[in-house]
């Protein structure tokens, strides 16, 4: 049960961590990211890290998304074709 | 008495996860923006009360109860007001919204 | 502003807090409860401005009195309106027809009509999609879910204790 | 081509650390040094030496101190970083807050952003206060702030938020972290001790744990409020050309 939990979790990780890699569009990608920091969070707590999960959350998850939002608008927003 | 207290509270949690679950369900299932936040505002916040008021029901009477009576408040709050927020973008940036067949798509601007 | 008037806000606020507070620490210790006001006092002190009006008129005594049973009887309607959804979704046929319906409202104030439109948006079927002044569009799932609405203002006329007639509504 | 040769070499860079992985001691092994002396150590006496209930910080503040002064630093030359490149907003040049989205904000975003930042200030500062007994501390209160500040500067616009909190207000602030952990640090050297020992063997015997656990309350508070007003200070740079140009346009 335990390790199927981690599994599901490292799974979903390494999930969020490619689309959010390969995702065209970068708000997309930024969401992406947030949700990873969120399973991450998730992970941390589970491997009884509460501090880092409480950094995670609020850093990860808060913060830098809101600071990557305000980068992508001043950018462009969608990856040029090739 | 413990075992009883445990049973409700199970009971609570699964309550709470098939309502998520029926939320998600309705994420699928609807056709457009506007559709979409029903489930996602109403069921999501349901399912998360009802996991809360589970674990309320586990700690008994104690410190825990008053936090977690904060938090599903909290929860209450912030998930209306975030499904008010993305509604709100979504009919200011004048997304068309689904109607039944034979009638035809609103502007967004209201009936 | 009124100088009793402000720190009358800065009490109810520093009380609201101070509750916060207790619970999250979950302690009676004496050095919990000093170190709780002090930085409580600090804290209301620093955000009252941002509460401005919406604390003083609206938010009284009574009012935080009567919350607990309008919480108990908006859980009720959330739990109809989840029922009713569950329902709708899981309906094969998917029974939907989706308007987006105009309401007015007579509550007067920023908050009352804050709190009214989070309520349509946790209860049966309806979303609020726009406030402006005291018009509300609301998108409705069904048709008949629209008709929920004015019970719903009503129950939050009972918890600010604001009269039909009895006030004028400000618009804007 | 470009694409062959790089996944080569991310092939060949990732099956190098897999190898230094694999030579590493299985995660948790109990003959390690790590398992035999330092956690064992920690345990058992971080309390008793650091006065804190909570050992992580008793680790973080007081064992690995320099560690933590030099995380602080790098957090503040971040702050510098972007200041280099971006400027800072400038004081008086925003007269008014010009909405350029296309969905300006609701008032019921409004109102419950007014109702919820004063509590999610207040779960800071008890983030931050209980640090020493509970998980959280200054980062993560910091953060919080640095959060709340940002879901108001969302709602209400740069022009509003910087008005509640000044430039002049953050600027001296923005480096207490690093000023206050320095000073913490020297003052064990006027006690008697060594730098960032949080003992002072010249003060009296029984003083010595309220000393040491107030000492580490006030480490966490600077670097609470230190790391809130670098997020702040950072996105309010971010933010600010765009509101200049709205205001040119």
């Amino acid at each position: 049960m335990e390790t199927a939990l981690n599994l599901t979790f490292i799974v979903l990780l390494v999930a969020t961590a490619l689309m959010a890699v390969w995702a065209r569009d970068l708000l997309a990608a930024v969401i992406i990211f947030s949700v990873y920091s969120l399973i991450m969070a998730l992970m941390w707590q589970r491997l009884q890290a509460p501090d880092l999960a409480l950094t995670e959350a609020a850093v990860g998850a808060g913060v830098t998304t809101v600071l990557f939002v305000v980068t992508v608008f001043k950018t462009r927003r969608r990856e040029e074709e090739e | 008495m413990s075992a009883a207290r445990d049973i409700v509270a199970g009971a609570l949690c699964c309550i709470g996860t098939f309502f998520f679950l029926v939320g998600t369900t309705g994420l699928l299932r609807m056709p457009d923006v506007f559709t979409r936040l029903h489930p996602s505002t109403k069921c999501d916040t349901l399912g998360a009360c009802s996991v809360i008021v589970g674990m309320a029901v586990y700690s008994g009477w104690s410190w825990e109860l008053c936090k977690l009576v904060v938090i599903a408040c909290f929860l209450l709050l912030s998930s209306a007001t975030c499904g008010h927020a993305i509604g709100r973008s979504a009919l200011r940036r004048n997304i068309p919204y689904w109607r039944r067949q034979g009638k035809e798509t609103g502007d967004g601007n209201g009936a | 502003m009124a100088t009793g008037n402000g720190v009358r806000r800065k009490l109810l606020l520093l009380i609201v807090l101070f509750a916060f507070w207790m619970v999250f620490t979950a302690s009676l210790a004496w050095h919990e409860l000093v170190l709780g006001a002090v930085s409580c006092a600090l804290v209301a002190a620093m955000t009252v401005s941002l509460l401005g009006r919406a604390l003083d008129p609206r938010i009284t005594p009574a009012v935080l009195l009567r919350l607990p049973v309008f919480m108990l009887r908006l859980t009720w309607e959330i739990i109809k309106a989840n029922y009713d959804v569950a329902k709708i979704i899981l309906n094969p046929k998917l029974p939907i027809d989706p308007r987006i319906v105009e309401y007015r409202t007579y509550l007067p104030d920023d908050l009352p009509r804050t709190v009214f439109s989070d309520s349509i948006t946790l209860t049966p079927g309806t979303v609020t999609v726009e406030l402006e002044g005291n018009r509300l569009n609301v998108h409705c799932l069904c048709p008949y879910h629209e008709e929920g609405l004015a019970g719903l203002e009503k129950m939050v006329a009972w918890l600010f204790g604001i009269r039909k007639e009895g006030e004028v509504t400000a618009d804007g | 081509m470009k694409r062959v040769l790089s996944l080569f070499f991310i092939a060949a860079l990732g099956v190098l650390l897999l190898y230094v992985v694999a030579s590493m001691p299985p995660m948790g092994d109990p003959q390690t040094p790590t398992a035999t002396h330092v956690i064992p150590r920690y345990l058992e006496r971080a309390e008793e030496e650091t006065h804190t209930e909570n050992v992580i910080t008793g680790v973080i503040l007081n064992y690995r101190g320099y560690d933590t002064m030099g995380e602080v630093t790098v957090i503040f030359c971040a702050l510098a970083a972007v200041l280099a490149v971006l400027g800072r907003e400038r004081r008086g040049r925003i007269r008014g807050f010009v909405d350029r989205s296309p969905v300006p904000s609701s008032t019921i975003v409004r109102t419950m952003v007014r109702f919820m930042v004063p509590f999610i200030i207040l779960f800071s500062v008890y983030t931050i206060l209980h640090g020493e007994i509970s998980p959280g501390g200054g980062f993560q209160g910091g953060a919080i702030i640095g959060g709340s500040m940002i879901i108001f500067t969302t709602v209400f616009g740069l022009y509003e938020s910087s008005r509640r909190i000044p430039q002049k207000v953050r600027a001296p602030l923005e480096g207490s972290a690093v000023i206050v952990f320095f000073l913490v640090g020297a003052l064990g050297l006027v006690g008697g001790g060594n730098f960032l020992t949080y003992a002072w063997p010249h003060a009296a015997r029984g003083l010595q744990p309220a000393l040491v656990t107030w000492l580490t309350v006030l480490v966490e508070v600077g670097i609470g409020l230190g790391g809130a007003m670098v997020l702040i200070s950072i996105l309010f740079a971010m933010i600010r050309e765009e509101e200049e140009i709205a205001l040119t346009a």
